[in-house]
């Protein structure tokens, strides 16, 4: 507010006015919007919550919106959108009920606006409560020196019966191991990857990842593990069209596992 | 131990358990060297086949009456705490947490008595909108955590409390809150629309308040 | 306590000393949530005006004999520790899986093929020693097992696979194992043969195979 209009407000007021105003000022500030402002008020009726009158309530606030506005406070609009509602509310509350009318009657309407007070108020009361109960590091306390449980770890091992048929064969043709040469040797194509799954596929017995069905060595080189992927999973399609397997995937980009079929 | 029950346990184990007395003394034991609360399973899974800790718990429990430390159930959790009257010896140990704002406060009541609770129910209650970091500060806490979306329009998330939250403020359920059952009588804990406006979506919250508790 | 120090201690302290029950609560409190062992001047520093520490601690300690938990001495300072009998129950078993390494994979794959097979034998196939504790390995795991000796010179040991392995692999035998013709066919095999090099040997093998399981 600037000088000018306190010097304003000094000439028109009264001493008893303009502390009023201040204090409406500092006020406004504490109040966490419309409703506690409305929960501050009621509690100026000095009666139950649940006997309030809603319609002294919405005159209160009328006043006091007023008020504010002849000192030029200036008001948040949701503290004006709750003025032209209770504005309203008052006319409902004050006029016969119009039979015409389908809306709710201005008795649920402020028997509503009760409730969310009541409500409000209860769960202060209820912060207040629980703030006041005994907390742990303030009021009781945790072990001091808590003891470290001490994690023993226990390793089993796993293979598949295609690890063991895959290990075998690696060992049996280690002398005789030369690399596979092609003309692309990057490149897998899908009939090799057909012809190598249909020999496996018998002993598939298992789900086993379709990675673990790239030719032996394959999986090293990243060129031609690209290639064997693509190559492998084109043909695992085909196979299962031809139902010769069962695919299946956990999500998405989860590894994608095969089986044989059973007949 | 009646004659079957005693079958039952002979056929469950080879092995004979420790006698519940034994079965105290490990139960006490773990709980003593645990800051944290200790679930049953975990005491079942650390002690030897064939015990009781739920028996050997509740003896203990009794045992610890009107002692300096007390046996205390956290949800579905037990741990030792020091008696709440003899906090005044523990200056040493006392932490100095940061004082929450009232927007905190109340926003944290209103979860913990409404759960689960969305962040626009929270604003109806309070009247005003909470901001990002009161929510945020909660979090931090670890006295409030996400619960599962409502199955409503935009399916916004919910907030429920923490096993820390129950364990911070001495309670055994969110359903020992002081004063709930009250509130619920009084039906101060209802989600009741503004007459006038159809919030069909609102119907439901009830079935859904404690779901996580039991 | 004689006359004389009673007055004493009417001098000292305005107030009454709480009843050594109480003062044996407060030591026990104060012994659980302090982070560091706790000297008998602590204690009496912390609790009210005219306690006595050492009385306390002494039932204290009495109190917790054959208990889970002891109150100990760490040189001029007391603790509460768990019980020494009971330290098996802060040890957590975590069963973790792992796939078996190449030799060891390997291995076992020679020792299932050509069983019963040395050790000898096995390094002639793969064409590297194999570590002890290769073998070490497949035996715990219960996967191969000493077989009969060979009549050869040094009555070298065999190995032999179990009912065990037959089980995780999901075999009847392991005769069901694919032969090396098989292998090839199913594209296990990539390369040719070595001239010479026929299967001869292998379908004696098979025949071998499991003389001592039948």
């Amino acid at each position: 507010m600037a000088d000018n209009d306190q010097f304003d407000l000094s000439d028109i007021l009264s001493v008893e006015d303009r502390l009023a105003a201040e204090a409406l000022i500092v006020d406004v500030d504490g109040f966490e919007g419309p409703l506690d402002l409305l929960l501050q008020l009621s509690r100026t009726q000095k009666v139950d919550l649940m006997k309030i009158s809603i319609l002294h309530l919405a005159q209160q606030y009328l006043i006091f919106v007023e008020k504010a506005k002849e000192l030029r406070i200036e008001l948040a609009a949701d503290y004006l959108v709750m003025a032209a509602w209770l504005a309203f509310l008052k006319s409902r509350l004050l006029l016969p009920p119009d039979p015409t009318d389908e809306g709710p009657s201005g008795e649920e309407l402020a028997a509503h606006l009760a409730f969310q007070l009541q409500r409000l108020e209860a769960m202060r009361d209820a912060a207040a409560k629980l703030m006041a109960r005994d907390q742990k590091g303030r009021d009781f306390f945790v072990r001091g020196i808590p003891e470290e449980v001490q994690r023993l770890r226990n390793v089993t091992y796993t293979a598949t019966l295609l690890d063991l048929m895959q290990a075998y064969a690696r060992v049996r043709t280690k002398d005789e191991f030369r690399p596979f040469v092609m003309d692309r040797e990057a490149i897998l194509s899908m009939e090799q990857a057909l012809e190598r799954m249909r020999g496996l596929i018998p002993f598939a017995v298992d789900w086993a990842d379709l990675s673990s069905y790239l030719p032996e060595g394959w999986e090293l080189d990243p060129k031609k593990r690209r290639s064997a992927t693509a190559a492998t999973f084109a043909a695992s399609l085909e196979l299962a069209k031809q139902g010769q397997i069962e695919l299946r995937q956990g999500g998405t980009f989860a590894p994608i596992q095969i089986k044989a079929r059973r007949r | 131990m009646s004659d079957d029950q005693a079958e039952v346990a002979q056929e469950e184990s080879l092995f004979e358990a420790p006698p519940l007395a034994e079965q105290e003394r490990m139960v006490e034991a773990v709980l003593f060297a645990s800051a944290d609360p200790v679930s049953l399973t975990d005491l079942a899974a650390r002690m030897p086949h064939g015990c009781e800790p739920k028996a050997a718990l509740e003896q203990l429990q009794k045992r610890y009456e009107g002692r300096g430390v007390r046996v205390v159930r956290v949800g579905d959790n037990w741990a030792l705490r020091t008696a709440p009257d003899l906090g005044f010896l523990m200056q040493k140990e006392t932490v100095e947490t940061r004082k929450l704002s009232r927007a905190a406060i109340e926003t944290l009541a209103i979860i913990s008595y409404h759960q689960p609770c969305t962040r626009a129910e929270i604003e109806e209650i309070r009247g005003v909108s909470v901001s990002r970091g009161t929510l945020d500060q909660l979090m931090e806490l670890e006295w409030i955590r996400f619960g599962r979306r409502r199955m409503s329009p935009g399916r916004p998330v919910t907030y429920v409390v923490t096993a820390q939250f129950l364990d911070h403020f001495g309670l055994e359920s969110a359903r020992d809150l002081p004063g709930v059952k009250e509130l619920r009588a009084a039906g101060l804990l209802e989600s009741r629309p503004m007459p006038g406006l159809d919030e069909r979506d609102e119907e439901d919250d009830q079935d859904d308040l404690f779901e996580d508790e039991s």
